[in-house]
């Protein structure tokens, strides 16, 4: 199996879609010229030429909306924005544009654009550059929204989404880009399935996008005291794939979702919400949530580290969970 | 006025005033069947602004794109939508042609390259220089028509939109519909410039500002504006000075202007103005008239009719058409 | 006791504000010579003049900063957003100015602002005038929520909230300010404690904002049944009062959780994850949800009342969690 | 050049230049300490802008306000912040300015009225916006700066806050730092009309564009500025071209302009032309010169061992000021 970056991964699926589809074209803030924030398109200039590499203004709420319209125009576009962070500028056209037109319109339009962005904290951005915000998208119908976590989900999950006629969010962790991993032989076929990315019977981890990593490290720590984690890697937050997690829980009966959102109304909520509405006589113990802590993101390292979630939380609340007998 | 070869003057004007009154008559019945209770959520009438939709959006071509407001009747009915698929939207009926889903706010027609229907003040813009690009990209030379009141100048995506547009020469024509308010509050109370037509400048793009009271004004300024896109000269930004002679929507106690000030626009009527002109030019007779308002008043009357005896959307298929296709 | 509609309860809170307090003034779009979009501040142009009564121009993102800056500058600043709807213009400055800032700023700063915003479906005004996002804003660290249900809590609430150093959001449900209620004798308190709104037994209704009267109309019904529920108000939404959802599930081991926003991560799903976590072994059910349909709310009358809560529905679920038997 | 009565030119003079060899030297050490891996998260450099910083800043009374962007360390400190508490910051120490929270992209002092410190491009407009207007409120004779680049005036919330300063005459200056290039993208590829200044026509708003390498330009047009406000006359658009010798952030590519350019740029280095100027003009001597930089030397060496020796914030202290009071 090749191996390769993150990075590469989304280079090499951008570089696919530009290839096979002419009505494919990029649009964002220092795509071009300046190779992308993440260099996730460096180069593509010179390859695609100007007319379908287009760095924008500073301006996401119109260059989220012109997505939009050329969208509806017969294009293909796929948006940058360059991290979640800006997206907060352009949630009015995502939310009540990309999200409402085909229901609002009885069914007439399709808005078939995808957007991409980084999110996620990690790398001592402070603040205002760190957020995770993938459960505001998750919450809003009309969209659909996929968080690749690994390097063969980087480099194939944006065809599917490609071909999907409804707006679609792909979220990257930041910190993913200069990881390495492998490409699988056999790219994934379906979206919105979760995936079982390490098999186990002691307990359900449900995680997504960038602390996937962080599972399967707290995982492999766990396995070495005999616990074995089945770690789930949910790939789309909307829709959800709550049938793998339930699966899973049939024969764990215990569960804790990782998820770098802020605890309070995460999407770990929602899946603890399912795992209770449709997996509570299956529970040994109630579902455990790992999330950031509730401030807003500090610069200082040792500050940053503790606000977000960490292998040893993670391994520390799996324990906890264990320790419960029913 | 600006007439081709085959069309006489008296034929086009006609086809002008028959606009303008089919927009009145349409919205005024529309009034009345919100009072009924047959008509609800939020309706927001174009009387008093009918000449720049008749002015105007004749001179899209069929390949053109709209992109609108939720002020957009006039502008629906002008672009070819049909009385009956607009009244039955508003009643809400599966035969309305958002099948219930939108209301007055949210008309659309795929074929007619109607774009809606957005109730967010300057939602629209950004959409409309997507669709620019997207012709420009495809090498389709045509021209979309962005409809937006004076409000929506206030916005960040007037200024964001403009200046894209602006930018990457886009076939885009803003017409901004400037009835001199946005909801309550007057121009100069939310504009700290208000020519909005030279806030073009700050783009490098061109633009104009005429008289929308005046239906042949704005056909004129239209025919500019779109020239000037079809030449390949980038985006163009035209201001309509127009009225609202009703509340902002249904219910408004108009709080924020005087009787008077309305009253004194009213004798700059559109449809008194223009049908007083075509009479004294001998343009038009007073059977002539009559036999519009006839055809018009069947029209209306029909488009309720059909309205009436539209089906409810079943309520099974609530979630329909949130997705193309639900994963 | 007095009975007023909700709106005047609000005009009545922020006459006082205005009187009580100099620094104090409104800002937002249509509140002066219009008199509010919901009227809620119609003659104080009259009463307080232009300097503190201030009409802006549509620009949700720019009036919403200046009122971070005004505070920031010695002012007291009561911004009004017309609908929640339009906050998406506006939530750059609400999260990564209003909400960052005094964490960031390593406690230099606090931004005593006081947000209002009406919210909700039910008018029939279509998918994007019907937003029920208090969700978004309960996830964020740094500001703080609440939703007066009451004509009381709407009458008192912002005057706790103007005694917040904080920025504090206020959420009114439109369908709210025509409705009649008593003033209570004795003003709230605490802004940030939920509320028994009814007492009973056997099973907790968990609620806030506009679907407070849907939850007691439905307690009622039950109660022809011999079905004593207990209805809690939230009140607040950040943060979010458990100890009073916990305390009453001991006692009636059951919970629903009526909420108007959509169900895929919504506040219900944080309510039922902190039940989850601090309440599994008093449930003898899980905890049931009755939100929004994952729709753009829809414009037709009987279309948009499927998609909402419903008393029907609340009672039909609370029946079917009755049923359940551990 | 103004001079006031007591001040000399030439004790001015060494003022201006003094600030622009702080604001370099700093940053030279802080490059430094950012490859040493001292500093992490962004440092955004000002190295080649410090002719502005130095030119404008001084100009605001104690009283002012200052409201910057994440390109700020010149700004704070000619604002007059010690280089130890914004090392410290950046070093993410409790001893920082924002006791490690806020890293350099989010300096912040209350008692100099330096209201940071902004990462989102235009972010800083609208808080301005309402600085200046509780001011005016309140009475104060007081002004407020917000700085910002030349990418910051594509966003909305530029165009909003012209907008609604120059609505209500709110005493704020606006200073675009113009360094010609929004990160990687050249301004005639991000603004259809690259004179920005001129976009103050569309708000009615004074305005004018100095030359940025030049620190006296710079102090003169900010006098012109500062003056119109305190006059009364509402805000002011002050446009200062200028150029970043470095990388957008600490690293890049810099695939988006020549080495030719920036050379050309350099050549302009506003530090060098100003202390040849000065030096022509017999101004300033060789060992005036060297005992600047010698207590700049020190001043920033100073400022190191603060930050070195700074106490981390406990982690146990990660929640505090969420809130100021935690409900
Ligand atoms: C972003 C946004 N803010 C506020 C509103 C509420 N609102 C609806 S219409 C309107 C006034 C718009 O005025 P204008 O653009 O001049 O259009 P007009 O109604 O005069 O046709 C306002 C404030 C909205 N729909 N969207
Ligand atoms: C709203 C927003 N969009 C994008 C970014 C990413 N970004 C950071 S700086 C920058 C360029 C800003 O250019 P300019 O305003 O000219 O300031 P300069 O860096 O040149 O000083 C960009 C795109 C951001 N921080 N905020
Ligand atoms: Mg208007
Ligand atoms: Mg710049």
């Amino acid at each position: 199996m090749p191996r390769m970056t993150y990075r590469e991964a989304v280079r090499s699926a951008l570089r696919e879609a530009l290839q096979t589809n002419p009505r494919v074209f990029l649009m964002g803030e220092d795509i071009g010229r300046y190779g992308g924030a993440y260099a996730c398109s460096k180069g593509f200039l010179d390859e695609f030429g100007p007319e379908r590499i287009r760095d924008t203004p500073l301006c996401e709420s119109t260059f989220v909306g012109a997505g939009i319209g050329a969208a509806l125009g017969g294009m293909r576009p796929i948006v940058e924005i360059m991290t979640v962070n800006f997206s907060l500028l352009a949630l009015d056209q995502i939310v009540n544009g990309a999200a409402t037109l085909r229901h609002m319109s009885g069914g007439q339009f399709s808005v078939p654009l995808v957007i991409r962005m980084a999110t996620g904290g990690g790398r001592q951005l402070a603040a205002q550059h760190s957020h995770s915000l993938e459960v505001w998208y998750a919450h809003i119908p009309g969209i659909k929204v996929v968080a690749p976590a690994t390097v063969t989900d980087a480099r194939y999950m944006l065809g599917l989404a490609l071909q999907e006629p409804d707006p679609v969010i792909v979220f990257e962790h930041a910190l993913q880009y200069p990881m390495e991993g492998n490409l699988d032989e056999s790219p994934p076929q379906d979206l919105f399935r979760a995936a079982v990315r390490r098999a186990g019977n002691d307990v359900t981890v449900v995680t997504y996008g960038g602390s996937l990593w962080k599972c399967l490290q707290a995982a492999d720590q766990l396995a070495e005291q005999g616990i074995q984690a089945e770690v789930i890697d949910l790939r789309s937050l909307r829709p959800l794939d709550m049938d793998t997690v339930l699966t899973s829980l049939k024969k764990t009966h215990r569960a804790v979702i990782v998820d770098e959102g802020w605890r309070t109304c995460s999407l770990a909520a929602e899946i603890s919400a399912q795992i209770m509405e449709r997996g509570f006589y299956d529970l040994d113990a109630p579902v455990a949530r790992v999330c950031s802590a509730e401030v807003p993101i500090p610069y200082a390292r040792h500050l940053e580290e503790a606000a977000l979630p960490r292998v040893e939380r993670i391994v520390a609340t799996i324990k906890e969970l264990l320790a419960h007998h029913e | 006025m600006v007439t081709t070869g085959a069309i006489s003057a008296r034929e086009q004007s006609h086809g002008l005033l028959r606009h303008m009154l089919r927009i009145r008559r349409f919205e005024e019945k529309s009034a009345e069947l919100y009072s009924a209770g047959k008509i609800r959520g939020f309706l927001h009438l174009y009387i008093g602004e009918e000449a720049v939709a008749a002015g105007a959006i004749p001179l899209l071509g069929a390949d053109d794109a709209i992109v609108s407001t939720y002020r957009e009747h006039g502008h629906a009915l002008v672009r070819g939508m049909s009385a009956g698929t607009i009244m039955a939207e508003m009643y809400g009926k599966a035969n309305g042609c958002s099948r219930g889903r939108g209301g007055s706010m949210h008309l659309f027609d795929a074929a007619l390259r109607f774009y809606g229907g957005n109730a967010i003040v300057a939602g629209g813009l950004p959409v409309a220089v997507g669709l620019a690009l997207a012709d420009q990209m495809q090498g389709h030379p045509r021209v979309t028509a962005c409809l937006f009141g004076d409000g929506a100048v206030d916005e960040g995506e007037f200024h964001e939109s403009l200046n894209l547009s602006a930018l990457w020469k886009l076939p885009v024509v803003f017409l901004c519909e400037n009835n001199l308010y946005a909801m309550g509050t007057a121009l100069e109370r939310h504009e700290a410039q208000t020519q909005i037509y030279a806030k073009a400048d700050a783009y490098g793009m061109a633009s104009a500002i005429v008289d929308g009271m005046d239906v042949l004004a704005v056909h004129q300024a239209m025919q500019v504006a779109v020239d000037h896109i079809r030449a390949g000269k980038g985006p163009y930004l035209l201001e309509a000075r127009t009225y609202r002679f009703r509340a902002h929507s249904m219910y408004d106690a108009e709080l924020y202007r005087s009787q008077d000030e309305v009253n004194e626009w009213k004798h700059r009527d559109p449809i008194t103005l223009f049908t007083t002109k075509l009479q004294q030019e001998s343009l038009l007779t007073d059977a002539e008239l009559a036999e519009m308002e006839a055809q018009i008043a069947a029209e209306v009357a029909a488009a309720v009719a059909i309205a009436e005896a539209g089906p409810w959307e079943p309520v099974e298929d609530l979630l329909k058409d949130v997705y193309t296709c639900p994963a």
